[in-house]
């Protein structure tokens, strides 16, 4: 078994794997399932990117999409407690039409995958050139903070437009009474004494006499 | 050289592109149409580092970088929208809504 | 030296971005601390930059950053430093200066103080890159930056309808003039290929020898633009509204430096304007014409402030004459000299406001000298220095600019006669106005008599500062013709001496002019001290004894009613015309295609679902028949 | 390429074998050095003094009925604790013990694998973590282990930046992933010019491995326990492991990293040889480890517990701008001395 077959071979599992965890993504009821599922994707497409020696984007992958997103959606399902809500009906009335028109698009991407494709000019970054800078790491930001570092320190600024858009968006809460868990104690006592109508002179004094 | 040819990691990047894009198709859960389109993005991934590789060009690797810092800005973003409108509308189903006004 | 330039108008920017942006919730009060430290700075580093160039006053410009790049059309911002920009950068920073500190006092208890003070160094700012831009295009930016900074403080109490009109007014009257401006300024780029100053005036004699015409209407485009900003006959309308701003405004903007922008614009441009006789005699005429009939309405005003501002609108159409003689230095020493004792008459007329609780009319005032002493004796020196007596600035500048007219012969005897007429009148309106004030038996209630008051000193001291410029300014012009200022601006319009238009005056002929130009003065201080100080008649016998002339120059002949209903009522049966039209025909025709639209839109609007899946879905078939398309029919 | 699938599998055996062998022991350290430091005896029954009590405990928890809520997902509930438990071990195989050995001939890492992203590797698995946790929480149905979970799982992600942070500091001045290579960068120790980013990383360390002060999951009486409230037996048994397998990763990454693993045996080569200086180096290592171990428990021994907005501030508060300071440190100094 030469190793050109062997990586063909890892190359197809992970592959098939991939795919298999995307159908699963889309095709599963339980969103948090679905989520387990996209961790599954992320996983096994690092795989694929260690076999392409891109080390950096695998691990980053992993870091970015299971490490961040992926928590990200899980969380925010726990928060709103969908799982059990959304038992339906979970597919829209086009989905056999929308399958029918996938898979065309699917077949012409093939169709033009297969044959025409002209591979452009080869680029500058041979194997040889990023084992001279010391492996794909350092080629890496080589690349990244050499030619793209002023768009790099852009997608910084998205960064930060996106955190302080979600912040905002997600702080617009409907004005609710404060509920007793978010008060301190001796505030809450007093509340209580005000609606029990007991006289201020009846009342201990500090936080200290009530225990706070 | 690139084990195995190209159109291999082309096909699966549009595998995982048409999933995806099916995923937002069919699915009426705001959730895993946001998942489906992190798919789609992963399937683009797939094609970028398959040709950088391919054409030895790192640019390709360096954009991939781009797309996952878009990635994780429109999933915070939308995610911050799922839960401003979850606690608006109380659901989370894509065919309810359907009007622009909250 | 000339590096730190861009400080100049840094400061008083940076002094507006801090109060624009902290001023109305953080520093309230510590605004005009604020404002008058940038407005210093600025004033400070102009000083600096004068005595460093003061033997060699070479222009310079310091490049900040290219802005547009089109073709071979490149613009730069640049800062232009010269003999004449450092002249007005002087009298511009050091006039708002004084100004800022009169306003603190002057606008202490009004709520839009911190507004006031991010207006004004917003002002000063635009003031001083119109002062040092060195490309036309920056010149015209500014030009409409500083009328929307007067814009913005003469409608500042927006909450009175008059002051907020003023302001529409001023604006509206300006834009003519800009448009005129605007389209000067395109016919020097299509005719020249640059708006660069410098290269303009290199190409300027052979454009002259080739197409003379063409540089007589640039050059009368842009001064009907100067026409416009300096309120000249008869774009001046806007100039006595004005008064509706704040009186700090009306000094700094109304009075000392933005309605000034026009005069400097001309003189800028003097290598254009040498080029072309018409132009100049058209600006000479114009500016002889205004002078006079402005101060024929000056003398019927009864409002302190219109006063003033007509007397303004006579001044600068003063300098305009000087201008279209090719007496540039005269007109841009009158404009220094100007400056410092119009600053100081509006000034003392805003604290006169202040001490008698917002009386403007000086028909209810008198005798206010005793209670006003400071306002009411800088307030003479500021008169005695309008009305031309020596040894006060405007006289040895006036006395120049009269001079200079006698001196160009032929149309300038006419010119002269003009300008020593309204010299006459500029003496009695200016008396009649100070013995009215401050001079007399009070017209006033006892009861309000009594609260008048001498300002703080927050305001007093300016006014003794100006006092002493409008006293001394004169003698950077002295002896006449050769003096510090003639020295200084000589290389800046070496242009005017080469087409022959200086002509050096014998002493014998100056010292004629000037004994002619102080009987002028005081022959008219003494008819206004006889008629109203002796006499002190009522107001409604000399309006009597004028009879219709009276009414004409009260109702400022009649000119803002005809602009009213024959220009306006004009243009508004015009545009009934056009309405009629507009309903009837070209909306019959919009509305049976939208019916025809709607119809057809009724039965398309079922596709949309509003649901984000059906339109995603028709996305993906689009891009599924593209490709198929390109596979079949491409490949 | 025999021979060299053989080491492969011989030190992958090791990697695995070392946690799961060390633990056992490792508990039973702990609960005699608690007891001494609080005066008591600890466990003392099992076996010369109390040498098996962990066995023992170990045979119990196996014994007990597996349990599962009803109402659970039952996939998730059976699948969280691997989830927990398999990225701490597959960690294991960056980690090193020392740098090389020349013996025979041959050239033998001493680790399992020389990644060249190796301190990526090693933050991407502890993100990974949090799903055990999550899924942990969810799968049980029950709403004190979801809210455990949204707890615990808020404390790892937010250390595991620290952690990041710290070690950031670290790469720049090493100027590689790599974990051996960055073990071989430190003439001196990286503790002592990064001592913040040391500080940090202890911290972190500490917080992602949910040891005291930072064992709210274990706050039984405060928080009704955390996201494994509902488990039991064997499956219990797994987080256990788990955490102490972490805790050892902990001690030896910040050996590696921050104490320059086997520091200053290198030195002393010339003069032992080559074979004597490594083993010496692995001992030096090892000892650095337990001396972190030892730590790791005097905290608990000692400190209370963290409050939670407490343990978030201080998180957010204290250590993000120590860690930015580290990182600034760090690269004034990779452009000054270490340039």
């Amino acid at each position: 078994m030469t190793s050109e077959t062997l990586l063909t071979l890892i190359f197809a599992y992970f592959a098939l794997a991939s795919v298999v965890f995307a159908v699963l993504v889309i095709m599963l009821r339980n969103p948090v399932q679905c989520a387990l599922s996209l961790v599954g994707v992320v996983f096994h497409l690092a795989g694929i990117f260690i076999l392409l020696r891109a080390e950096f984007l695998a691990a980053a992958h992993i870091i970015i999409y299971a490490g961040a997103i992926i928590v990200l959606f899980l969380f925010t399902m726990m928060l709103l407690n969908i799982g059990a809500v959304e038992r339906v009906r979970q597919f829209h009335v086009q989905a056999p039409l929308a399958i029918v028109i996938g898979a065309i698009l699917f077949l012409e991407f093939i169709v033009l995958t297969g044959a025409t494709i002209t591979i452009g000019a080869q680029g500058p970054h041979s194997p040889a050139w990023v084992a001279g800078q010391g492996g794909n790491v350092q080629a890496l930001g080589q690349v990244l903070f050499r030619d793209y570092l002023l768009p790099f320190e852009v997608a910084s600024v998205l960064l930060t437009a996106a955190v302080v858009g979600a912040i905002v968006l997600a702080r617009q809460r409907p004005r609710r009474p404060r509920s007793s868990s978010e008060m301190g104690v001796s505030e809450w006592m007093a509340e209580r004494y005000e609606k029990a109508n007991v006289r201020s002179s009846n009342r201990p004094n500090s936080a200290e006499e009530i225990g706070d | 050289m690139i084990i195995p040819a190209l159109e291999y990691y082309l096909v699966l990047g549009a595998a995982l592109f048409i999933i995806g894009l099916l995923g937002v198709l069919v699915r009426r859960n705001l959730l895993i149409v946001f998942m489906s389109i992190e798919l789609i993005l992963l399937g683009a991934n797939v094609t970028f580092v398959g040709f950088a590789v391919a054409l030895d060009n790192m640019l390709g690797q360096a954009f991939v970088i781009f797309s996952l810092t878009v990635a994780a800005a429109e999933a915070a973003v939308g995610l911050a929208i799922i839960v401003a409108l979850s606690r608006h509308r109380d659901t989370l189903n894509v065919d309810e809504i359907n009007t622009l006004k909250g | 030296m000339a590096d730190v330039a861009w400080l100049i108008p840094l400061l008083p920017f940076v002094a507006f971005a801090i109060n624009g942006v902290f001023g109305r919730k953080y520093l309230k009060k510590h605004t005009g601390l604020v404002a008058n430290a940038g407005v210093l700075g600025a004033l400070v580093v102009s000083v600096a930059l004068f005595i460093t160039q003061l033997d060699h006053a070479e222009p310079q410009s310091v490049t900040l950053w290219t802005w547009a790049v089109s073709g071979d059309f490149a613009l730069d911002i640049a800062l232009r430093v010269d003999a004449l920009t450092l002249v007005m950068l002087l009298v511009v920073t050091s006039v708002s200066f004084m100004v800022h500190v009169y306003s603190i006092g002057y606008m202490d208890h009004d709520p839009g103080f911190w507004r006031f003070f991010t207006y004004l160094p917003l002002f000063v700012f635009a003031m001083i890159m119109l002062v040092m831009a060195n490309n036309l295009l920056v010149l015209f930016v500014f030009w409409e930056a500083v009328g929307l900074c007067s814009y913005l403080l003469i409608g500042f109490w927006f909450d009175r309808q008059s002051a907020s009109a003023a302001a529409v007014k001023a604006f509206l009257t300006n834009r003519i003039g800009d448009v005129g401006f605007l389209i000067g300024l395109l016919l020097a780029w299509y005719v020249f290929g640059t708006l660069d100053y410098d290269e303009i005036f290199v190409q300027a004699p052979a454009v002259a020898a080739v197409t003379p015409g063409m540089l007589t209407i640039i050059c009368l485009l842009l001064f009907v633009g100067a026409m416009g900003k300096s309120a000249q006959f008869p774009l001046h309308v806007w100039l006595p509204d004005a008064m509706e701003g704040p009186t700090p405004v009306s000094a700094l903007i109304h009075a000392a430096t933005m309605v000034t922008a026009g005069v400097y614009m001309v003189a800028r441009f003097n290598p254009l304007y040498v080029l072309s006789a018409n132009a100049m005699a058209v600006v000479a005429i114009v500016g002889a014409f205004t002078a006079l009939f402005a101060a024929t309405i000056g003398l019927a005003q009864n409002d302190i402030k219109r006063v003033l501002a007509y007397s303004t609108v006579s001044q600068l159409g003063l300098m305009f004459m000087a201008l279209g003689v090719g007496a540039f230095t005269a007109a841009i020493f009158h404009l220094a000299t100007h400056a410092f004792f119009k600053g100081l008459l509006f000034l003392g007329s805003g604290s006169v406001i202040h001490g008698t609780n917002e009386e403007q009319d000086m028909q209810r005032m008198g005798g206010l000298f005793g209670k006003m002493p400071v306002t009411g004796s800088t307030y003479i020196i500021g008169g005695l220095a309008l009305s031309g007596i020596i040894p006060l600035a405007g006289f040895w500048s006036k006395d120049e600019l009269l001079g200079a007219t006698l001196l160009a012969g032929g149309m300038g005897y006419l010119l002269y006669a003009l300008g020593a007429l309204a010299s006459f009148l500029t003496a009695i309106y200016t008396f009649r106005m100070i013995i009215l004030t401050f001079f007399g038996k009070t017209r006033m209630e006892t009861e309000r008599f009594s609260h008048v008051h001498e300002s703080p000193r927050v305001m007093t001291i300016p006014l003794i500062v100006l006092a002493v410029g409008a006293a001394i300014a004169g003698f950077v012009g002295v002896p006449p013709e050769h003096g510090l200022i003639h020295d200084y601006l000589h290389d800046t319009f070496l242009a005017a001496e080469l087409a022959g238009l200086v002509h050096k005056p014998s002493t014998a002929f100056v010292l004629g002019v000037m004994a002619v130009s102080t009987l002028i003065a005081l022959v008219g201080i003494l008819i206004a001290y006889s008629v109203f100080m002796r006499k002190s008649p009522a107001p409604e016998t000399v309006a009597g004894r004028a009879g219709p002339l009276h009414t004409l120059l009260v109702n400022k002949y009649f000119l803002d009613d005809f602009y009213d209903t024959v220009l306006a009522g004009g243009t508004r049966g015009v545009g009934w015309l056009f309405a009629w039209f507009d309903l009837n025909i070209v909306d019959g025709i919009v509305n049976l295609i939208g019916l025809v639209v709607s119809e057809v839109g009724g039965g398309l609007r079922r596709m949309q679902t509003g649901r984000l899946e059906n339109y995603a879905f028709s996305v993906v078939l689009g891009t599924a028949l593209v490709l198929a398309f390109y596979i079949i029919m491409v490949r | 390429m025999t021979e060299l699938v053989i080491a492969v599998i011989f030190k992958s055996i090791i990697a695995f074998a070392v946690p799961l062998l060390v633990v056992p022991p490792l508990i039973w350290g702990e609960r005699r050095l608690l007891g001494r430091i609080q005066s008591r005896l600890g466990p003392n029954r099992v076996g010369p003094f109390g040498a098996f009590q962990t066995l023992a405990d170990a045979v119990k928890l196996l014994g007990k009925e597996d349990m599962i809520p009803a109402g659970a997902d039952r996939a998730l509930f059976i699948l969280a604790p691997f989830l927990l438990l398999v990225p701490s071990f597959m960690a294991w195989s960056v980690v090193p013990v020392g740098t090389e050995l020349h013996i025979f001939g041959r050239v033998i890492g001493l680790y399992a694998t020389d990644l060249n992203v190796g301190v990526l590797y090693i933050v991407a698995l502890t993100s990974v973590a949090v799903y055990g946790i999550v899924m942990a929480g969810w799968a049980s149905n029950s709403k004190y282990a979801l809210l455990g979970s949204l707890r615990s799982s808020a404390q790892m992600i937010s250390y595991e930046i620290m952690l990041g942070i710290a070690l950031v500091g670290v790469v720049v001045l090493a100027g590689s992933l790599s974990l051996p290579e960055i073990v071989r960068q430190q003439q001196v120790p990286f503790a002592i010019p990064l001592i913040i980013g040391a500080f940090v990383f202890v911290c972190a360390a500490l917080a992602e491995t949910n040891r005291a002060p930072f064992d709210l999951p274990e706050a039984e009486t405060e928080l009704v326990s955390g996201y494994h409230v509902e488990y039991s037996g064997w499956r219990f048994s797994f987080f256990f492991l788990s955490e102490y397998a972490n805790m050892l990763l902990a001690s030896f990454l910040v050996s590696a990293v921050f104490l320059g693993g086997g520091w200053p045996a290198q030195f002393l080569e010339p003069y032992i040889g080559h074979l004597f200086t490594t083993l010496l180096a692995v001992g030096i290592m090892m000892s650095k480890v337990f001396l972190f171990l030892f730590i790791y428990f005097w905290i608990r021994a000692t400190l209370p517990r963290f409050r939670y907005d407490q343990m978030m501030n201080f998180c957010w508060k204290v250590l993000l701008p120590l860690g930015l300071l580290n990182l600034a440190v760090a690269t004034v100094l990779k452009l000054t001395i270490y340039a």
